[in-house]
């Protein structure tokens, strides 16, 4: 399932079919703008307007670049998770974002069960090493050798338990996450720049800089301990992991318990920008454009991904938005996705898979 | 034990390529169409019609849509549930233009508005494949979903933004509405349903069904065979968009009567009828059926049937533990038996004819 | 009875035309062939029939002809058979599996000019041979398939030939006419076809039945068993075979009944499933590993399903055979059979295809009474007859309600029986053979002036008038006292228990008889571990004492029923050994196809042999063996030897001798 | 056969002469990596003519290229006397040109008879709607293709696995069907992969014979790649034989046998 077509070369315009669709695929989103508006205008309303709405007013560009940034920050982390997950184990984890809620859920939960912040930190990791174990026995290791579809299904399952355990347990309202207890910045830095105030929230800038150094200790595990080499190797062929000296199930143990930690970190920074409920389940769905575009075993395509996901739909929100009646955030993604699939089937940093025949 | 094939040989290839070529089969499927319009509005009452049986046909119908594009084509969507929704919103518009034009006859065409949007949708899969194009669904759900939201002119700028399913006649009696009797709109749904079901076996028992499946088998042989492969999957899309779109279009008028339509057919829909495609068994009609039941009856089995087992459960907890026991129960059954309930009834058929032994 | 059709019509081709006039719709032949069951019915069968003879007419066969019919059972290779016959020449089944050798006898022997074959496999063979058959003219073939480039002078495709024969039917009334003269030529007293029987020792005999014999056995059989033209057969024995030709051809035609030609060899059973047929003929080894088959799939069924499984053969072993009979059982019985039916029978009967059977035979050897029980408990109408090819098939038939495992029945409608003085069975019928192709003296020797026919079967009827065959009658020996030593029924007595695996029966100019016997591992190997006897080889559990009880129990059961029987009390068996080793073709103990060689054994176990003489207790013996890998060694082993009891004789001395249907 | 599915000539093999396809001067590269370079060969109608050569030589890669797989970046491709170096897959097919592969490529999740019937796609013309209904017309053209798929698979003797999946089939058997699904588009070439890859002795001889047997009874022209020089030796009339991308010979197989190029280039590999 994870191979992609691209045999060499065939010219994707060439294709009536293509065109045609493309043709139509514009006919109908010019539809819909006109729809939208007054008849006239459309062409500088959507190619004129909005650039000169940035320069005129840099600073509420600057805004929302920054907004998108950290966005794509928190995309990245959630599509991070998941590329650990499908390079150790060729497993697409549909569950990873879950397991972000589920882990916010936890902490919070904990703590308002009484156990003091820090503490709770712990007991989560906790529950996530016994989650990352529990999944390899249970779902994991009876599958192995199942065609890739169906372990997919399977982290659907996980989805679909998590949620339902999750709320049993803690309920299905909104909570506050405890940034306080966990020294987390409040307030915002507003800078005056571009002839205006552009405001930086300071759990943002915490969130891109704890992003920052979860990444590179990431990069440091990968690259200097041997589990770290040996799960590259597993990337590579099982084979080969095996020949270093751990067993493939300790190595998905390792994984899962890894994604369960940035999923931790993850729901933190998130649940600490906005409430912590399994709403953040369609957000978490973001995940997957990123992933498209960074390529699913790539990291820094994770990353790379992220930001231009986060950027672009923040961009597109604000300035076409409207113009459309808004609240395209919630599809733009996919699309811009979209247009980097067509023309990149493996995705900016995916590895280019030729057809053997 | 029941299968006694001694004597029942074919002697044209009419016959040894009918869909059912075992006459206990052919019996068994005239007992169940016999139960579906006789026994069912003769003991169902009309909670059971609205609530159980209704629901079961509109899913059905949406996983044979899938099972199409999925367990035939090989090619995975989660965009399902915004396809259903075209097929609702086309049918509101077309009967809103046409109100003369008989309702069963707008449903059957929105399912075309829907086959066009499926196939817009489905054009990247020529290039894409597997979990990428999953994911290339979701920008169909997501966009469909938004525009069902965002463009007032296809709920016909009602101020509760959702749709108002009016009344419609069929030779007199209502079949829409708030005065269409449960068991009208069953019957409806069911010929609806089992006439589409009837296509869809003959599709996939014919050259175009070969064709899917060889796409879904390998692409690449399928090509040598002279399958255009864009045609094939493109096809496959449109005629699993239609489905979808009638079931959609089945789901508001014959089902939900209307009401906040934007909101049934989310990212959660899709997943569900992926569910029952997987559940039920990739690339088996009759697995669309089971997957149907299944995920469609689990929710009201553990609401009604938990209490009656003395196990109390709150409206919420009841949900929550739906929840935990759908996501258990897809792991249990993909562990236990990957290619769904179709296989299991398979292997049961199998013992059943090879009954006494056991192969 | 034959009379009665023999005045309209009293040849195959002329009863084919009337199945076509009287039943022409029906279905005559299937043939499974490109995944269905392709059909003809009566009329096109004429049809067909019609213009392959005119065929034939038209590439030189003439009356009196031989023509090979050599091939599996395939619906053209039947219509080669009518359409020779239909001119007037005799069609020669020969078996297809013979090697060339063997062919080139028979096709020479009965001098054929033409040869109608089924594949390139048997084109090749005739090839093969070619220049030892000089009279041998054209060859036609059923299936082309690599035919192509062959040489096409002396070589037609069926298909072709009858298409060809059709063209010019069409193309000229008076040929039509004259086809029609030469069929009416033909009388029932003609020669209709010539099969040669393999026969033990020498070279093959050609049986030479008239169109009347052959019709008059097959009337026989129809009659007996009410067969009509709504039954089915599936034509799977080798079309040179009395038993196939009557049933799969005479009877079919007769009673316009339908033949079914299976795909191939190894898909019969699916196939005879497919159709259901009503009417079968299998010889005891088709049963036995249908049954042993059914064993051993049901070894890995679920206990459940096992035990449910032997609870129900138990009541079929019980009842199942009353209830077949018509013979009254309690209510109970018959609800718990009725159930067994449903849950187990039925499903059997289904899976063996044997769910429609109207009657099914077996005959060729003796089957074993559990076997035969077994499917007659089950439900399924299995009887036994005796025939010979030289009888047109039927000797003796079991009639319904009259069945018995150990016998084959009474003497057919119109055959009178009469028992030698050294026991032979001889009989006389109209369906009985004309003689042997150009062998006047074996005709000779095989008839009596009265126009009796040697069997070469050695039997006696029972009280019920039933014949029991003993064994072929040179081979039944004589005890010092001058009992009958019958050798063959002894060891088969004793085979049909399933502890004992191989027998053989000593006695030929000795005082009395003894056995030396082989267990069956597997069976009392089960015996013993319920039993709670430990053992470590074949020879230790050969050896133990306890065996030996229960082969004595099984010995003591065979002299009891011994001396029951007219004329065998004197072989009633004194003295047993159970062997240390079991009989192995590697060894030479038995021959390829499992039949002990009874001179070698004697031979080489020469002192075991002489202890079941001397009298006593014991004997060593070694043997050389030779292993699964080649390897060679020697087996020593010091083997016990028992008394059996004996019983007086209780069955009157002499029997009728003479019976008649 | 009764109903003979393929291009009957109905005369005996004499034609071998006229060129059905020639590749003039191809080359192809993937990225840096050149797989086949100005290679230069023709096959002619009627003739059983095969490709050689060490592992990696490009035999398979000319294969792609003859069907379209790949679109060599230099030279043509000629086949009846049009240039078709661009032509897609499915567009090689409907000119009749079909294709087994080096493993296996069946549809694995389809029957026997399924995957042979796949090979009557582009002959079955019944629209979407008659399929629908699976009656009538449409039901017509499936007995009338089943007909000819029959015969094939009596050809092949593969009838006692008509019905079953052919993911669970021996490989030897699956070989076979796969040269079924080929025989059913009843082509004018017929490209064999290693048509007897990883097949005991008894197997390679049936195949060999069903190649020989499609070769004469039906005229259809055969290119083949195989390992096992005994069996190009009986089949082929013509050898071409490869090495890292280049042609270093090209003849009967007497003449290909004894030339020292192919001598030096099959010395020390064990083929």
């Amino acid at each position: 399932m994870s191979d992609v077509a691209a045999r060499p070369a065939p010219n994707l315009l060439a294709n009536g079919w293509i065109k045609a669709g493309l043709i139509l695929a514009g006919l109908v989103v010019v539809a819909l703008v006109g729809a939208q508006l007054d008849g006239s205008g459309t062409f500088y309303k959507v190619f004129i307007d909005p650039f000169q709405q940035m320069v005129a007013a840099p600073d509420l560009l600057a805004q929302t670049i920054w907004e998108g940034l950290v966005s794509g920050v928190l995309y990245a982390l959630i599509a991070l998770g998941f590329v650990l997950i499908f390079k150790a184990s060729g497993v697409f984890n549909f569950a990873q974002g879950i397991m972000v809620v589920f882990a916010a859920l936890t902490l919070v939960g904990l703590h308002e069960k009484g156990v003091p912040a820090w503490l709770a930190v712990i007991l989560t990791l906790g529950v996530m090493f016994v989650l990352a174990v529990t999944i390899e026995r249970v779902v994991l290791r009876p599958l192995v050798n199942q065609p890739d579809i169906i372990l997919f299904m399977a982290t659907f399952g996980i989805t679909y338990f998590l949620i339902g355990f999750g709320e049993s347990l803690f309920g299905g309202n909104p909570k506050q996450m405890i940034a306080d207890e966990l020294y987390l910045p409040k307030g915002a830095i507003d800078l005056q720049i571009f002839g205006g105030l552009v405001s930086l929230q300071k759990i943002d800038i915490a969130a891109a800089v704890i992003a920052s150094i979860m990444i590179a200790a990431l990069a440091l595990f990968f690259q200097y301990t041997r589990i770290g080499r040996a799960l590259r190797a597993v990337a590579d062929s099982h084979k080969a992991a095996l020949s270093v000296g751990i067993s493939l199930n300790q190595i998905w143990v390792i994984v899962w318990f890894t994604a369960g930690i940035v999923a931790l970190i993850t729901g933190i920074m998130w649940g600490a920008r906005s409430d912590v409920s399994f709403a953040l389940e369609i957000v978490a769905l973001k995940a997957l454009p990123v992933l498209i575009l960074g390529g699913f075993t790539s990291i820094p395509g994770a990353i790379i991904g992220g930001l231009i996901i986060g950027i672009g739909e923040k961009l597109g929100e604000f300035y076409w938005g409207p113009l459309i009646g808004g609240g395209i955030e919630s599809w733009l993604a996919y699309f811009i996705a979209l247009g980097f699939l067509l023309f990149r089937p493996q995705g900016l940093f995916g590895d280019k898979i030729i057809e053997r025949i | 034990m029941f299968y006694r094939e001694a004597g029942q040989f074919k002697s044209t290839y009419a016959a040894d390529m009918a869909v059912f070529p075992i006459r206990q089969d052919r019996i068994g499927i005239a007992v169940i169409l016999l139960l579906a319009f006789v026994g069912v509005p003769l003991i169902g009452n009309d909670f059971f019609t609205s609530t159980v049986m209704i629901p079961f046909l509109v899913f059905s119908l949406a996983a044979i849509g899938l099972n199409i594009l999925t367990g035939y084509t090989g090619l995975i969507s989660l965009g399902t549930a915004a396809f259903m929704g075209v097929g609702a919103y086309a049918a509101y518009k077309l009967t809103t233009f046409f109100p003369g034009v008989n309702i069963i006859v707008l449903v059957l065409v929105s399912g075309l508005f829907s086959a066009a949007i499926g196939v817009l949708f489905g054009l990247p899969s020529l290039r894409i494949k597997g979990f990428y194009l999953a994911v290339a669904t979701l920008a169909a759900q997501f966009f469909l979903q938004w525009a069902f939201v965002r463009v007032p002119w296809l709920f016909n700028y009602n101020a509760s933004g959702a749709i108002e399913v009016p009344q419609r006649l069929f030779f007199g009696i209502p079949v829409t509405g708030a005065s269409a009797s449960p068991e009208t709109r069953y019957f409806v749904c069911l010929v609806l349903v089992v006439v589409l079901t009837w296509f869809a076996s003959n599709l996939v028992h014919g050259k175009l069904g070969r064709s899917w499946m060889a796409v879904r088998d390998m692409d690449i042989a399928a090509e040598l065979m002279g399958i255009k492969l864009l045609n094939a999957k493109l096809l496959a899309f449109a005629v699993s968009s239609f489905y979808a779109g009638v079931a959609g279009a089945m789901m508001i008028f014959f089902w939900y009567g209307g009401g906040e339509a934007a909101d049934v057919f989310n990212i959660r829909l899709s997943f569900n009828i992926l569910f029952m495609v997987i559940i039920g068994g990739l690339g088996s009609l009759i697995g669309s059926f089971f997957g149907a039941a299944f995920i469609a009856s689990l929710p009201t089995i553990l609401k009604f049937g938990l209490p009656a087992l003395g196990v109390p459960l709150s409206g919420a907890t009841a949900e929550h533990v739906t929840f935990m026991l759908v996501g258990a129960l897809i792991i249990v059954f993909l562990i236990v038996e990957p290619h769904g309930l179709a296989r299991l009834w398979q292997i049961g058929k199998q013992k059943l004819r090879t009954w006494p032994f056991p192969y | 009875m034959a009379s009665a059709t023999a005045g309209q019509a009293d040849t195959f081709p002329k009863l084919l035309l009337r199945n076509a006039r009287e039943r022409g719709t029906r279905v005559a032949f299937r043939h499974k062939d490109l995944g269905i069951w392709q059909s003809w019915n009566w009329a096109e069968v004429a049809e067909h029939v019609r213009n392959y003879a005119q065929g034939l007419r038209d590439l030189g066969l003439k009356r009196g002809d031989k023509v090979a019919i050599i091939g599996y059972n395939r619906p053209r290779l039947y219509w080669s058979m009518c359409a020779a016959q239909w001119i007037g020449a005799v069609p020669v089944p020969v078996y297809a599996d013979s090697v060339a050798e063997e062919m080139a006898y028979v096709l020479d022997h009965a001098e054929a000019v033409f040869a109608c074959v089924q594949d390139q496999e048997q084109v090749d063979k005739i090839l093969s041979i070619a220049e030892r058959l000089p009279k041998l003219r054209h060859m036609l073939y059923d299936e082309p398939r690599g035919l192509r480039d062959y040489d096409h002078n002396k070589l037609h495709a069926i298909g072709d030939v009858i298409d060809s024969g059709c063209k010019a039917l069409r193309a000229s009334p008076e040929v039509s006419a004259a086809l029609e003269r030469e069929m009416e030529a033909g009388a029932g007293a003609d020669l209709g076809i010539i099969l040669y029987t393999s026969g033990t020792t020498g070279r093959p005999k050609g049986v030479m039945l008239s169109h009347f014999n052959v019709i008059t056995a097959a009337e026989i059989g129809c009659q007996f068993d009410g067969l009509n033209e709504s039954d089915e057969i599936i034509a799977y024995l080798p079309i040179a075979w009395v038993g196939d030709h009557v049933f799969s051809y005479a009877q079919a035609i007769v009673a316009g009944f339908c033949v079914n030609c299976p795909e191939g060899p190894e898909t019969v059973i699916d196939d005879r499933r497919e159709v259901g047929t009503t009417y079968a003929f299998a010889p005891p080894r088709v049963f036995e590993t249908m049954l042993t088959v059914t064993m051993v799939r049901m070894e890995d069924a679920g206990p459940l399903m096992r035990k449910l499984f032997h609870y129900f053969l138990g009541v079929a072993k019980q009842h199942g055979e009353k209830i077949l009979n018509g013979e009254s059982v309690p209510l109970g019985a018959r609800l718990l059979y009725k159930l067994g039916d449903i849950v187990i029978y039925g499903p059997l009967r289904n899976r063996f295809g044997l769910s429609n059977i109207k009657v099914g035979y077996t005959a060729g050897e003796a089957i074993g009474p559990e076997l035969f029980k077994f499917y007659r408990s089950i439900g399924v109408n299995l009887k036994q007859l005796y025939g010979q090819t030289e009888a047109g098939v039927y000797i003796t038939m079991q009639p319904n309600g009259e069945i018995k495992a150990d016998t084959v029945g009474k003497p057919a409608p119109l055959v009178e029986i009469r028992i030698d003085d050294n026991g032979e069975v001889l009989y006389r019928s109209p369906s009985i053979f004309g003689g042997y192709y150009k062998d006047p003296e074996k005709t000779a020797e095989t008839m009596t002036a009265d126009g009796y026919v040697r069997s070469g079967d050695a039997g006696f009827f029972d009280d019920a008038g039933h014949l029991k065959i003993i064994d072929r009658a040179k081979d039944v020996g004589k005890l010092n006292a001058g009992d009958l030593f019958p050798p063959k029924y002894i060891e088969n007595k004793l085979k049909f228990y399933p502890n004992i695996k191989e027998v053989v029966a000593f006695g030929q100019g000795r005082d009395y008889a003894t056995v030396a016997l082989n267990i069956d591992l597997t069976a009392v190997g089960n015996w013993a571990e319920r039993n709670n006897v430990v053992y470590a080889s074949y020879q230790e559990l050969a050896g133990h004492d306890l065996v030996y009880d229960m082969i004595a129990k099984h010995i003591d059961e065979v002299n009891r029923s011994l001396a029951a029987e007219p004329l065998m009390g004197g072989a009633q068996i004194k003295r047993f050994l159970i062997l240390h080793k079991e009989l192995d073709a590697d060894d030479g103990e038995l021959t390829r196809t499992q039949k002990v060689r009874r001179g070698f054994i004697a031979e080489r176990y020469a002192p075991l042999v002489n202890a079941l003489y001397d009298g006593s207790e014991a004997a060593d013996i070694s043997t050389e063996v030779t292993f699964e890998d080649g390897r060679k060694g020697v087996i020593s082993a010091r083997v016990k030897v028992r008394d059996a009891k004996t019983y007086p004789v209780t069955a009157a001395e002499r029997p009728a001798t003479a019976r008649a249907a | 056969m009764n109903a003979e599915p393929m291009n009957v000539t109905g005369e005996p093999m004499t034609g071998k002469g006229e060129v059905l396809l020639a590749v003039e001067n191809v080359s192809l590269r993937f990225g840096g990596v050149k797989a086949i370079s100005d290679v230069s060969f023709d096959i002619r109608k009627g003739e059983v003519r095969a490709i050689i050569g060490p592992n990696g030589a490009g035999k398979t890669s000319m294969l792609n290229c003859i069907n379209g797989f790949y679109h060599p970046q230099e030279g043509r491709i000629t086949y009846k006397g049009a240039r078709r170096d661009k032509m897609k897959p499915h567009r090689a097919a409907a000119a009749g040109i079909a294709r087994t592969f080096q493993n296996v490529a069946l549809f694995k999740g389809m029957s026997t008879l399924d995957n042979i019937m796949t090979g009557r796609t582009l002959k079955m013309k019944r629209g979407f709607f008659w399929q629908a209904l699976r009656h009538g017309p449409a039901m017509q053209e499936e007995i009338e293709h089943r007909r000819v798929v029959e015969d094939i698979i009596d050809f092949l003797q593969i009838e006692h696995i008509r019905k079953l999946p052919v993911g669970k089939l021996p490989y030897g058997l699956q070989k076979r069907v796969e040269l079924g699904r080929a025989l059913a588009m009843e082509p004018e070439l017929l490209l064999l992969d290693e048509p007897m890859a990883g097949m005991n002795l008894e197997e390679k001889e049936d195949m060999c014979r069903f190649i020989l047997d499609v070769n004469n009874q039906f005229g259809t022209t055969i290119a083949l790649i195989e390992h096992d020089m005994g069996v190009v030796m009986d089949l082929s009339d013509r050898v071409v034989v490869l090495e890292y991308g280049r042609k270093i010979a090209d003849g009967t197989p007497d003449q290909v046998k004894s030339d020292q190029k192919v001598i030096d280039a099959y010395l020390g590999v064990a083929h």
